[in-house]
């Protein structure tokens, strides 16, 4: 086991990894740029270092300051959490070098996951459904137009190292396609420095279902079930919940099964995420692995008990999985998160500044995860979240229930936040009968949500 | 100066953290000094570690554990002399190699251009340079040390 | 500088948290020193719902849901007259029974011992009487409608 | 179901109700004396009414304000909480008579576990098996002597109508005895206004154990397992848990089955506790009955995943259990609860005050009970309990870690509170062991704990 740990983040989920190190017996140093001097994770990880200016160019993503940070202060391993340096196959290279665990799966899976097409051509040779499209990288918008013509339209192009909708474009129709092949090559290439393109058909108002996946270094891999992220804005999630309400029992346990093949052919190791589409006959399609823990993990472990952030610590450290996991891992009630962020709940515009009062819900079956407290900044940086709110309870009505009386008990004042706008969903007649899809924000009209769905 | 006019004033140190403020027009003067609220913005920019026990950051070093390493206790600056920062994470070296004679040291006066000492980053050794000329006052941190981002190094007297 | 600009300043110096003010003006000059403690403990004791949406108490009711019963939205009192009081929680009744005329209206002059209304509690009428000769300014509650400890129920001014 | 229900308490159990009432739908009336204008209690709550003055005298504990407050607001039921009126059988006959449910066991139950002598008459009449001693009220001095004699010394002399320690005297001798029952009846009759004295033999260096039951209308009872509360200062529980680390699951499961076999007979319904003595040779006997929601209740929630505070409403608005209550209901885990009181750690001396500064611990696994927020007033008229901090895991090794962590990160400036106390003893080898009495901090000598067990 590991004698010290080095979290390479900040915020709640750099808390939450100093609370499994605390747990394990494991020392933590927290690393922090200027900005977050009065952070809770640098109060509360047992050694801190400044490593760089406020913007994260310069420390938060500089590798060379977070691995001299590591080597000043001689841990065995760093976690990266999510976002940042997380999924960065350079990163995790350099920790192999310096003799530093980097807490992740290996530098060369974290490449064939983190390229689009590639991930795409492992899971569909491992029999996971991918969404009808090109064979690897398309050559040409002829060859677009024509794979389009096969699988029918609308399609949309994707950028192969792409992420956070740039490079992507929907087409209706082959008129448009060679105008909009080159806009998307163009962006692709200034994004991610690879101008590289595939093709998917596109699913009309389609649900964000993702399976979270554990493998050990002995070649184990279990499935802790799935979560339902499609409450999104922006392409950014907002809401989810675990189980699904629209995954059948049946549905995940051949899911399951499948992937947990996949993940062990390509040589899958510690906690990810395999994200699918819904089409609205139930149908699931891949579209991405995230290589890392995920913002949402606390939904998954309300319903299985199992904690995915020490489990990744002890992966890291060579325990196998029949020693982390129960045997068989069950799914029991219904738990849901709301992400709480410093944004104005129908603009969506960033509402950074200080929480002059905060008061956090508590009680029965309600969590939250938060680096926040009475008069912090939250600084213009860095994302916007502020907090995750998670409920749980035996059934989805419980948790939802749970969840309303914890929004209503959750204060904060100073700065604007998602609060009223998840009081909104959590009201709404679609939602709770879980009619929902990735479009749901934008069709209520409730806040400026793009329209194409990611 | 109109009742309007201090609102706005307090505001903007309620809002910058400024901790006192003082404004004269002609005979007209106003003198402000920010409270429990405003010292809490300087507070979020105070190093966090090294609270003294009746200091009134938010959570005292006094009921805490405090982290080891030291979160940059900014020290006493002398006769408020300016300080030169580490701009790298790393290792100090004082001297050029083991047993050689150290860059610097107090008393000695530098240009700009000249080594002040070596930070080792990921087994690189980075020169740190003089920006200007000045007399360095004295060292900060022991030979072999770590030192953070921003840490400070040297005081110097600038010429 | 008049004594209501200077009130005006001691609230800001409450609602904004400043510690120290000193405004001059030619000839004139006005130093305030917030109570530190004294402060926070008198915000701590304002009504905690009616608060205005600019006001600085904890959780202001701009962005909560305000308890729907007033939590004793104490009365704006005229000309800083003194109030008389509930001392139970019940339903206030203006008149020994409907129909009857109310036991006082404002401008009758009251002497000690007097019935000024009834508060009916747990199905007990409690007579509520006066404590010292006054005029009723204001009768502040409507017949009928129920009562906390402590609410106002009528302004007075003592003879 | 109710519309509209009364909390007749104040602080973290009313937070509690409050929310209860939320998740189920119904709104909720706050009281309040003058003291606790600025609580959340109040804050949250529906609507709130002041009562009374800061002495709990003239408001909380005054029947007729309260009643009145739940007139004025025409709510269907009052939710005593604990402490204050919640075991007093006129409050709950007054409710009664003015058409309002108590929720809570009905009045003449109240009254017969209420006295200490009748409940151990009806638990020893059920097979309960009770502590050898005195067959009811003792007449005299003299027929104490004889029992005495019987049983055996060392004896406790106890208040029939007794509670937190007062008219209880230990007595070792024959020749002590007669002095001490006099003091013990003088200081009862002055306590309770009621001289009545019962014997027991002392049970030395006892675990205090007790058993969560819940009944319904309709002659349903259930017993939710047991908490351990043996870790006392003063009589006064400081930290409990559930599972107890010495009951087997023969022993617990004997027991339930007897005690809801008592309880039935004796027409108890609604939530209540049942209190035993453990002797070093693991034979319990009881000791007495709280009639009302205990304060340590989250353990045997996070152990049983039951709603006791939910289940409480519904069965006082006629659910019959098998609608409220999971079948079988089963122990899962281990949690334990540490109360944060504004007490000096080492001498226990009283720290009302302002909390200058708060951070509450969260994430995975840790549940918060609590009404404060940083700046409010701990004001001096009420117990000194500041917040409910409780840790589950998949077992008590586990639920340590969380809790020691927990408490690492839990912050509480402006006034001294119990955590240094509880870090302490989450570090001793003997409660990390299971190996602990109620004389266990006293033997400590961690703070002024009485000497005699309560």
């Amino acid at each position: 086991m590991f004698d010290k740990v080095l979290i390479a983040n900040r915020g709640e989920i750099a808390l939450r990894i100093i609370c499994a190190c605390k747990e394990l017996g494991i020392r933590s140093v927290a690393v922090y740029s200027e900005a977050d001097r009065n952070s809770l994770h640098v109060r509360f990880a047992d050694e801190a270092v400044c490593i760089g200016p406020a913007k994260s160019a310069g420390s938060y993503l500089d590798i060379p300051s977070v691995i001299s940070a590591a080597e000043i202060t001689n841990v065995n391993a760093i976690h990266p959490g999510y976002g940042f340096l997380s999924e960065n196959a350079d990163f995790a290279e350099v920790c192999q070098m310096s003799g530093i665990t980097f807490i992740g799966p290996r530098p060369e899976v974290l490449k064939l996951v983190g390229l689009k097409q590639s991930a795409r051509e492992a899971m569909k040779t491992a029999g996971v459904p991918v969404l009808p499209g090109s064979e690897g990288i398309l050559k040409s918008a002829g060859e677009a137009l024509s794979v389009a013509g096969k699988v029918g339209y609308p399609v949309m192009l994707k950028a192969s190292a792409g992420g956070g909708g740039r490079g992507l474009r929907v087409v209706h129709s082959g008129d448009d396609l060679p105008n909009l092949y080159s806009q998307a090559q163009t962006e692709a290439a200034a994004a991610f420095s690879c101008g590289d393109l595939y093709l998917e058909k596109l699913v009309q108002d389609p649900r964000h279902i993702e399976f979270q996946v554990l493998a050990d270094l002995h070649g184990n891999v279990e499935i802790l079930g799935e979560r339902e992220c499609s409450l999104q804005r922006r392409h950014q999630k907002i809401l989810e919940e675990a189980p699904s309400p629209s995954v059948s029992p049946q549905l995940r346990q051949t899911i399951s099964e499948t992937l947990a093949g996949a993940m062990r052919d390509v040589g899958y190791t510690n906690a990810g995420t395999v994200e699918f589409l819904m089409d609205q006959q139930g149908n699931l399609y891949f579209i991405e692995v995230n290589a890392r823990i995920q913002v949402e993990h606390p939904v998954t472990e309300f319903v299985t008990g199992v904690d995915l952030v020490k489990s990744q610590i002890l992966i890291a450290a060579g325990e196998p999985l029949e020693q982390i996991l129960d045997s068989p891992v069950a799914i029991r009630g219904h738990a849901i998160e709301c992400r709480i962020n410093a944004e104005h709940p129908e603009t969506f515009a960033p509402s950074p500044g200080r929480l002059t009062a905060l008061n956090l819900p508590g009680g029965i079956g309600v969590r939250v995860d938060t680096a926040a407290y009475t008069d912090c900044v939250i600084p213009p940086y860095y994302d916007s979240m502020i907090a995750k709110l998670i409920a749980y309870g035996h059934d989805r009505a419980e948790a939802i229930a749970r969840m309303r009386r914890a929004l209503d008990t959750f204060v904060i004042e100073g700065i604007h936040s998602t609060i009223p706008l998840h009081q909104k969903i959590l009201a709404d007649p679609d939602f709770l009968a879980g009619n929902f899809h990735t479009n749901y924000l934008s069709n209520k009209n409730w806040g400026q949500a793009a329209v194409s769905p990611g | 100066m109109t009742i309007e006019e201090i609102k706005e004033i307090i505001q903007l140190l309620v809002e910058t953290g400024v901790a006192e403020i003082e404004v004269q027009r002609g005979e007209n003067r106003v003198w402000i000094k920010g409270a429990s609220s405003g010292q809490d913005t300087q507070i979020s920019l105070m190093p966090a570690s090294p609270a003294s026990p009746n200091s009134s950051v938010p959570y005292s070093a006094a009921q805490l554990p405090s982290p080891s390493l030291p979160s940059t206790p900014l020290p006493p600056i002398e006769d408020n002399l300016p300080v030169i920062k580490s701009p790298i994470v790393g290792t100090f070296y004082e001297a050029p190699s083991a047993g050689t004679p150290p860059f610097v040291k107090a008393g000695d006066t530098v240009q700009p251009g000249q080594v002040l000492c070596i930070i080792e980053s990921m087994k690189l050794m980075n020169e740190i340079e003089a920006e200007a000329p000045g007399v360095i006052v004295k060292k900060l941190v022991d030979n072999g040390k770590p030192v953070e981002y921003g840490e400070a190094l040297f005081i110097y007297r600038p010429l």
